[in-house]
């Protein structure tokens, strides 16, 4: 066991026990605050992984923006729910199982692949990663399109966001 | 000026006088007929001097005046038009140039210029007469102004300008241009007054008629400069391997050479153009035109021009002695023929209408036995004499009008000579150059102009032994002096028959006038062409007209040795004639008494109803067979059988195939099929998202499983 | 200046859609401005015509001021466009009738733009057919044509009448324009299949359509063809061209969409159909017909003369026999563009010689000389029909007196459609039995039967009009017959100056048509 | 060092999770925080896949980048879609949001 090792067990185990927590805790605030946790685990397995880019965009996009965003949504819509009634299906288990058994089918999957013990090799020397990123992001040898179509992909649901909350009987002045 | 260039010029001021009338002076009639009579003397004055400048040139026939341009190209190379005028041409000038002139004087005076306008008169109809009062308050019914007098120069001028055009041509083709402009104009002043159902038949009638004659020209110049790559007549006629090469018998229908069936052709339109029969019928109905300026147009003008075409062809006439048959034969019986019913006519410008036609037989058939000279001269004094006559009766007419005025009685026919009489002592100028007209026209022996013409034709027809066209052609001579007396007589001799022949009066200065002038013409023109060897007055004058345009040709027509008996056969015809016209009609006092009124001749051979059976009643029930049974009967029906027969294929595939197997067997039952499915399977659509899910899931789960295990169990 | 004179032809051909689109943009109801600028934007490519024909070296041979503008790159197809003195004297026609036709259209007060519109599309489909030097090219201008014809006889066409369908499969009725429309578009479209299908195949043979390289190659063409004999092929191909401008000609019997089509359509859209649109059938047998196949031309040169004789003779009898105005006026199309192919026929049968160029020069100059006086005749019938709402010449009659300035013109235009000399009609007529005479004897002697009709159903016609006593009932009150106004002398008066300088000094066109006829054939 | 399954079945396992949220919540929003728990455990295999293999290759990388794009976009229409359905319904359960069956 390296140090290494431990880390990544610990940072799994905490990750998935919030995750637990978050698709099984009634309120749902408590949920949203769980996810905040599972997600902080992932940007920590990232920086285990050395992308730091990502790590660090785990926090700031996903933690900072749409966890929050959770939380407004949890906010908006509560007035009904509160707490009250089971937060599950009735057929709960019948999810339980097929979680399991997809868990179960992976796993099983995986287990037969010869890739599975490869070791991650060492980071070649003076190779920045974010550089390298950012140069694959707006070379338009590799993925400058995509990204552009990933802008345009965010700002066509940025509107598509507003238009479909925007609520008509509040908002429109022009009616 | 060269001489050349005047000749271009004699033909434009007419013509300018046209457009010049018709666009602009129309509405002032003294403007309208100083330009047109100003034309027509600026024309006359360049016809003078082009006349005498030719008499001046020795061998004119070989050296006439010719120029020319080119005009159309075809091919590589051009068809040029131009003038030329020879001894046949300049004499032809000299007539017609002096005839338009006295025409378009005529016709100042013969449309009442300077009267009142009508009361009731209008545009298209001959004019009525007007009202007017005089200083002791009685009221006059006086001649009234031709409402259309501008138009009448305007046509004048036109008609001038073609009959110029033919004259000076140098060749078929603006001869042809002219010719066919007189068509028009003639088609325009037999119709003057549109108003007449009768005036406008008789104008679309002349007009077909002589275009029947027209279109076999128009073959004819076809055919001719397809052969020889020319139209002009020194051109065609002066290449003897050429004119060698269109004699060749046999090489055409009926046995005729090329050049004889390009004569025939040609002389076809001449058929047309100058009234010979079959095609005479329009001239008489001709004389519906305004009375009698228009019919002497006609008569004494265009239809010369049928001759003049003719004797300028005569090289190539000559040339096959079918058609030279048939040129005698058409000529000769077109002479008795036309003669004959002259006899018969009561109206005193039909009489001269078909007295015109005879005389035009008599050139045609003078040309059929080949004395061309001899036509041409009877051309010149026809020319003259006929249009005295015509002018003459004109004057008649107008003076007879007068009366009829007077007297208010309008049902009084003023063209009828059986309502004349006696005319002698109220028109004396009238009557005595009308005498001059009429001897001529009879062939008064010695004094007149008619008499030499057509004892000259006469003379030829024996000396060639022609007998049979001499024994026909002396019979019609003696026709012609008959009825010439008969119509004097019964117009200017005797008593006034009718109280409107008492108040005829003489007419006006612009009438008279020409009148004069003619007359001399009528008597003088004859001398120019007395035999040398004619008895007693041979050689006084020097037979001139014979050595001047026999000069036309190449080779000088030789002179025919003088015959008492075509001499003394003259004598007889003329002067038997006129002695039995005037003894039997001067008791002759109606149509009744008259015994030559006979219905056969007064319905002249019935040729105009023969023809409305024969061509017109066809044409129209082909044309009506054409349109209704042939185009929207068989084409038509043809195409509107395609029409429906595709909306019935249509209709066949939609209700038999498309709606029953294809709408409702597949199409509806598919629908019907498909709807129950979805009827059936309805439940599972619950609207909840996480069982779509699931049930993808699971569904993922088992395929997955199957194609793991069983590909698995293959790889 | 230099651009446009680069690119001279393709400014005339467009000038006119330009002008229309820009119509749409001017508001609808401003009749007055509607009429002047489709007028004055159609006077525009008649200048530049103008210009392009003292531009235009008559002693050159082939095509000039070409111009290649990119078109169907996949099929080699361009817009090659260009012009030599057969099609320049066309151009000069169709930009000539054009805005006489429209300044004859300001009495339309129906939908003036949609009209104006119309007017000047039609102008550029049938100036289109006219430079195309490329058969794909011609083809679509030529149907280009159609669209706009079909829906001026079917929208502005006379609103009265009914016509009976008798068929076998019964009778029904329709509306006359919507008859005569519909039979002019199916008639038209029918004929051109074959010429489609036979353009087509020329395409794929030689891989383009440039007519000059086509003309060069196909009349030696001696391979066989999809397993046919050539000469079979090209007999088909042949017949497919010759029906495709029959019908458009018209010859006989492929004619009697004209009358119905001439009767029902506009005034002015009588006068470009007459004076152009039938022109291009006779230009299509000048243009493709006689040099791509001279072969099969004068093999059937017989039986094309003979459907000629039959134009001339049956149209002259059918005008004769017609009781409606217009329609006698139509029916005389028939019998003059029956001369056209008589001449082109009697080319055909001996290419290159004296007499078939002087047949040549007598077609083209007919085919202009028709364009004139047909339209001015379909022009003066126009403006009697507005007058009056009536065509039937039994109710005519004795107008001479209410409307002589009329009445002189009427007289003048149908003596230069009878071929008077001294007019234009005259010149070629002559031109065209000159030549057809030594080549076609017999047919040109049947032929001319139908120049003798000519003069009886023209003389018919001024009778049943003009003469014969006044015409009371057209003399007073409502039914008044007014004189021919200003603008209908204008329209008149340069078609008439045209008929009169040609029928008098014809060389200065003449001469153009005359040398394209000695270097084309 | 961490060998490479065990990534990958952490992020089986945060991905069973999720489907576990996705099925069994029935709270619209939960739903969705389901959603971003699989999205994440994709994201991790992503990461995982690229520090495992050619660490030149940015193409792991740039694909969880596009990733955490849609994830933000699909959250953002989706709790629009969420609230708005809540103004109109008054409910965020899924199962009462029913109105695309039959």
């Amino acid at each position: 066991m390296t140090t290494a090792q431990i880390i990544f067990l610990v940072v799994a185990a905490v990750t998935l026990a919030s995750a637990f927590m978050v698709v099984t805790t009634r309120n749902l605030i408590h949920a949203a605050l769980w996810l905040v946790a599972t997600l902080f685990g992932v940007a920590v397995t990232y920086a285990l992984l050395d992308a730091g880019f990502l790590a660090v965009v785990q926090v700031v996009v996903y933690i900072g923006a749409i966890a929050i965003l959770f939380i407004f949504a949890v906010m908006l819509t509560r007035k009904e729910m509160r707490d009250q009634g089971p937060q599950l299906n009735s057929g709960w288990w019948i999810s339980a199982l097929l979680a399991v058994l997809t868990f179960g089918g992976l796993v099983g999957m995986l287990w037969g692949w010869r890739g599975m013990d490869t070791l991650a090799s060492e980071m070649p020397v003076g190779f920045d990663s974010i550089n390298a990123l950012g140069d694959a992001l707006i070379s338009p040898n590799a993925f400058v399109l995509p990204f552009e179509v990933a802008s345009v992909l965010l700002l066509a649901a940025l509107v598509g966001a507003v238009y479909v909350a925007f609520n008509p009987r509040s908002g429109d002045s022009r009616k | 000026m060269t001489t050349e260039t005047l000749i271009w010029l004699i033909p434009l001021p007419p013509a300018l006088a046209f457009f010049l009338i018709v666009l602009f002076t129309n509405k002032n009639k003294a403007l309208s007929h100083t330009v047109g009579v100003g034309a027509a003397v600026l024309s006359w004055l360049a016809s003078m001097v082009v006349f005498f400048r030719a008499l001046s040139v020795e061998h004119l026939g070989e050296h006439p005046f010719v120029s020319s341009v080119n005009w159309l190209p075809t091919g590589d190379t051009w068809f040029r038009i131009g003038v030329a005028i020879d001894p046949l041409g300049a004499a032809v000038l000299f007539f017609v140039s002096i005839t338009i002139f006295m025409i378009f004087l005529y016709s100042v005076g013969y449309h009442n210029f300077g009267q009142p306008a009508g009361d009731h008169d209008r545009k298209g109809l001959p004019p009525h007469g007007a009202t007017v009062t005089d200083e002791h308050g009685h009221q006059h019914v006086v001649p009234s102004v031709e409402p259309m007098y501008s138009r009448f120069f305007a046509f004048l001028g036109l008609f001038a300008f073609g009959m110029y055009t033919l004259v000076v041509s140098d060749n078929l083709l603006t001869l042809f241009v002219g010719w066919e402009i007189m068509g028009l104009c003639s088609y325009l002043l037999i119709g003057f007054w549109y108003g007449k159902p009768s005036a406008r038949a008789a104008a679309i009638k002349a007009f077909m008629t002589t275009r029947i004659g027209d279109v076999f020209m128009l073959l004819g110049i076809g055919l001719l400069y397809s052969l020889t790559g020319t139209l002009n007549f020194r051109e065609i006629f002066g290449n003897e391997e050429l004119m060698h090469t269109l004699a060749t018998p046999g090489t055409t229908l009926f046995g005729l050479s090329l050049a004889g069936l390009i004569a025939l052709l040609l002389f076809i339109g001449t058929v047309g153009k100058s009234a010979q029969w079959p095609l005479h019928v329009w001239l008489p109905d001709a004389m519906e035109g305004p009375t009698p300026v228009s019919a002497m147009i006609h008569a004494a003008t265009m239809v010369s021009a049928g001759v003049y075409a003719v004797i300028r062809m005569f090289p190539l006439l000559s040339l096959d002695h079918n058609t030279m048959t048939v040129v005698a034969f058409i000529g000769t019986f077109t002479a008795i023929f036309a003669a004959t019913i002259a006899v018969a006519q009561n109206d005193i410008k039909r009489v001269l209408a078909y007295s015109t036609i005879s005389q035009l037989g008599f050139m045609i058939a003078a040309l059929g036995i080949g004395a061309y000279v001899a036509a041409a001269f009877h051309l010149v004094t026809h020319a003259f004499f006929k249009a005295l006559l015509f002018l003459g009766s004109g004057s008649v007419i107008h003076g007879m009008e007068h009366g009829v005025l007077h007297t208010g009685n309008h049902s009084v026919d003023p063209q009828d000579m059986f309502n004349m009489g006696g005319l002698r002592k109220k028109m004396p100028i009238t009557f005595w150059t009308f005498l001059i007209g009429g001897f001529a026209l009879s062939g008064f022996p010695l004094l007149t102009a008619g008499f030499w013409s057509k004892d000259e034709i006469l003379a030829d027809a024996w000396a060639n032994g022609h007998l049979a066209v001499f024994i026909t052609l002396a019979t019609a001579a003696f026709l012609t002096a008959f009825y010439t007396m008969r119509q004097i007589t019964l117009t200017f001799l005797g008593e006034p028959r009718t109280k409107e022949a008492e108040h005829a009066q003489e007419t006006p200065w612009t009438m008279t006038v020409p009148l004069m002038v003619l007359s001399v013409f009528a008597i003088g023109y004859g001398w120019v062409g007395i035999p040398e060897d004619f008895p007693l007055l041979g050689g006084l004058l020097p037979s001139w007209f014979h050595e001047f345009v026999g000069g036309t040709l190449a080779e000088h027509p030789e002179v025919i040795p003088f015959n008492p008996v075509p001499l003394t056969v003259s004598l007889v015809v003329a002067l038997g004639g006129l002695l039995l016209g005037w003894l039997y009609y001067r008791n002759v006092n109606s149509a009744k008494e008259d015994f030559f009124q006979i219905p056969l001749l007064k319905n002249k051979y019935h040729f105009d109803e023969a023809y409305q059976v024969v061509f017109i009643g066809p044409v129209i029930w082909l044309s009506e067979v054409f349109t209704k049974w042939a185009d929207q009967g068989v084409i038509d029906g043809i195409l509107h059988f395609f029409g429906p027969a595709t909306g019935g294929i249509g209709a066949f595939i939609r209700n038999k195939i498309d709606l029953p197997i294809i709408n409702e067997f597949i199409g509806d039952g598919l629908a019907a099929v498909t709807q129950e499915t979805g009827r059936t399977l309805r439940p599972i659509q619950t609207g909840r998202i996480q069982q779509y899910m699931m049930l993808s899931l699971v569904i993922l789960a088992v395929v997955g499983a199957l194609l793991y295990f069983m590909l698995g169990a293959g790889l | 200046m230099n651009f446009i004179y680069e690119h001279l032809l393709l400014v005339i051909l467009f000038f006119p859609t330009l002008a229309a689109l820009v119509m749409l943009f001017l508001p609808a109801g401003e009749n007055k401005l509607l009429r002047w600028f489709a007028f004055g934007a159609s006077l525009v490519p008649f200048i530049l015509s103008v210009w392009l024909w003292t531009q235009f070296d008559p002693n050159v041979a082939g095509y000039q001021f070409e111009a290649q503008y990119p078109w169907y790159e996949a099929l080699h197809s361009s817009l090659h466009l260009g012009v030599d003195g057969l099609s320049l004297t066309m151009v000069m026609l169709t930009t000539l009738l054009t805005p006489i036709a429209l300044l004859a259209s300001f009495s339309i007060n129906d939908r003036v733009k949609a009209y104006m519109m119309l007017f000047l599309f039609l102008e550029t489909g049938m100036l289109g057919v006219f430079m195309a030097v490329d058969l794909l090219i011609f083809f679509v201008f030529w149907e280009v044509g159609l669209v706009p014809m079909y829906f001026l006889i079917n929208q502005w066409g006379s609103p009265k009448g009914e016509r009976e369908v008798r068929s076998i499969f019964g009778k029904f009725t329709m509306s006359a324009r919507n008859y005569a429309s519909l039979k002019f578009m199916i008639y038209t479209m029918g004929g051109s299949l074959g010429l489609l299908l036979a353009v087509q195949m020329l395409g794929v043979l030689f891989g383009n359509y440039d007519l000059q390289y086509i003309t060069a190659n196909w009349s030696g063409y001696t391979k066989d063809l999809m397993g046919i004999s050539v000469s079979t092929v090209k007999t088909v191909a042949f017949w497919a061209f010759v029906i495709a401008f029959a019908v458009k000609v018209p010859l006989w019997p492929f004619h009697t969409w004209l009358p119905d089509a001439h009767t029902e359509a506009p005034t002015a859209g009588s006068m470009i159909l007459a004076g152009v649109l039938l022109k291009l059938g006779a230009y299509g047998f000048l243009r493709l017909v006689l040099p791509l196949y001279p072969a099969e031309a004068k093999y059937f040169a017989g039986a094309l003369a003979f459907l000629a004789t039959a134009a001339i003779v049956f149209g002259a009898f059918a005008s004769f026999g017609q009781t409606d105005f217009k329609r006698l006026v139509a029916y005389s199309s028939v019998n003059h563009m029956g001369f056209v192919v008589l001449g082109i026929a009697a080319a055909a049968s001996a290419v290159g010689t004296q007499d078939a160029t002087i047949a040549l020069n007598g077609a083209v100059l007919q085919m202009f000389n028709h364009g004139l006086s047909a339209a001015g005749m379909f022009f003066l019938v126009g403006v009697i029909y507005e007058r009056t709402h009536t065509r039937n010449l039994d109710d005519f009659g004795g107008l001479f007196p209410l409307v002589p300035v009329y009445g002189g013109i009427l007289i003048f235009t149908r003596m230069a459609s009878l071929g008077l000399p001294g007019l234009n009609g005259f010149i070629s007529e002559f031109l065209v039995v000159r030549g057809s005479l030594p080549l076609l004897p017999v047919y040109t002697a049947v032929s001319m039967l139908g120049l003798l009709m000519t003069g009886a159903y023209i003389l018919k016609g001024i009778k049943q009009v003009l003469h014969g006593p006044l015409n009371e009932h057209w003399a007073h009150g409502e039914h008044k017959l007014t004189e021919i106004n200003t603008r209908e002398i204008l329209v008149m008066a340069p078609l008439m100056i045209l008929i009169l300088v040609i029928g008098l000094w014809p060389a200065w066109i003449l001469d153009v048509i005359n040398k394209a006829m000695m270097m084309l054939f | 060092m961490i060998p490479l399954s065990w990534y990958l079945i952490f992020a089986a396992g945060l991905f069973s999770l999720g489907l576990f949220g996705v099925l069994a919540r029935r709270n619209a929003v939960a739903i969705l925080l389901g959603v971003e728990l699989m999205l994440n455990a994709v994201n991790i295999n992503l990461a995982a896949f690229w520090r495992y293999g050619n660490v030149a290759d940015m193409t792991g990388q740039v694909f969880a980048i596009i990733v955490f794009a849609v994830a933000a976009a699909e959250v953002a229409v989706g709790l629009a879609l969420v609230i708005s359905v809540y103004r109109s319904r008054n409910t965020v359960v899924a199962d009462e949001i029913d109105m695309l069956k039959w």
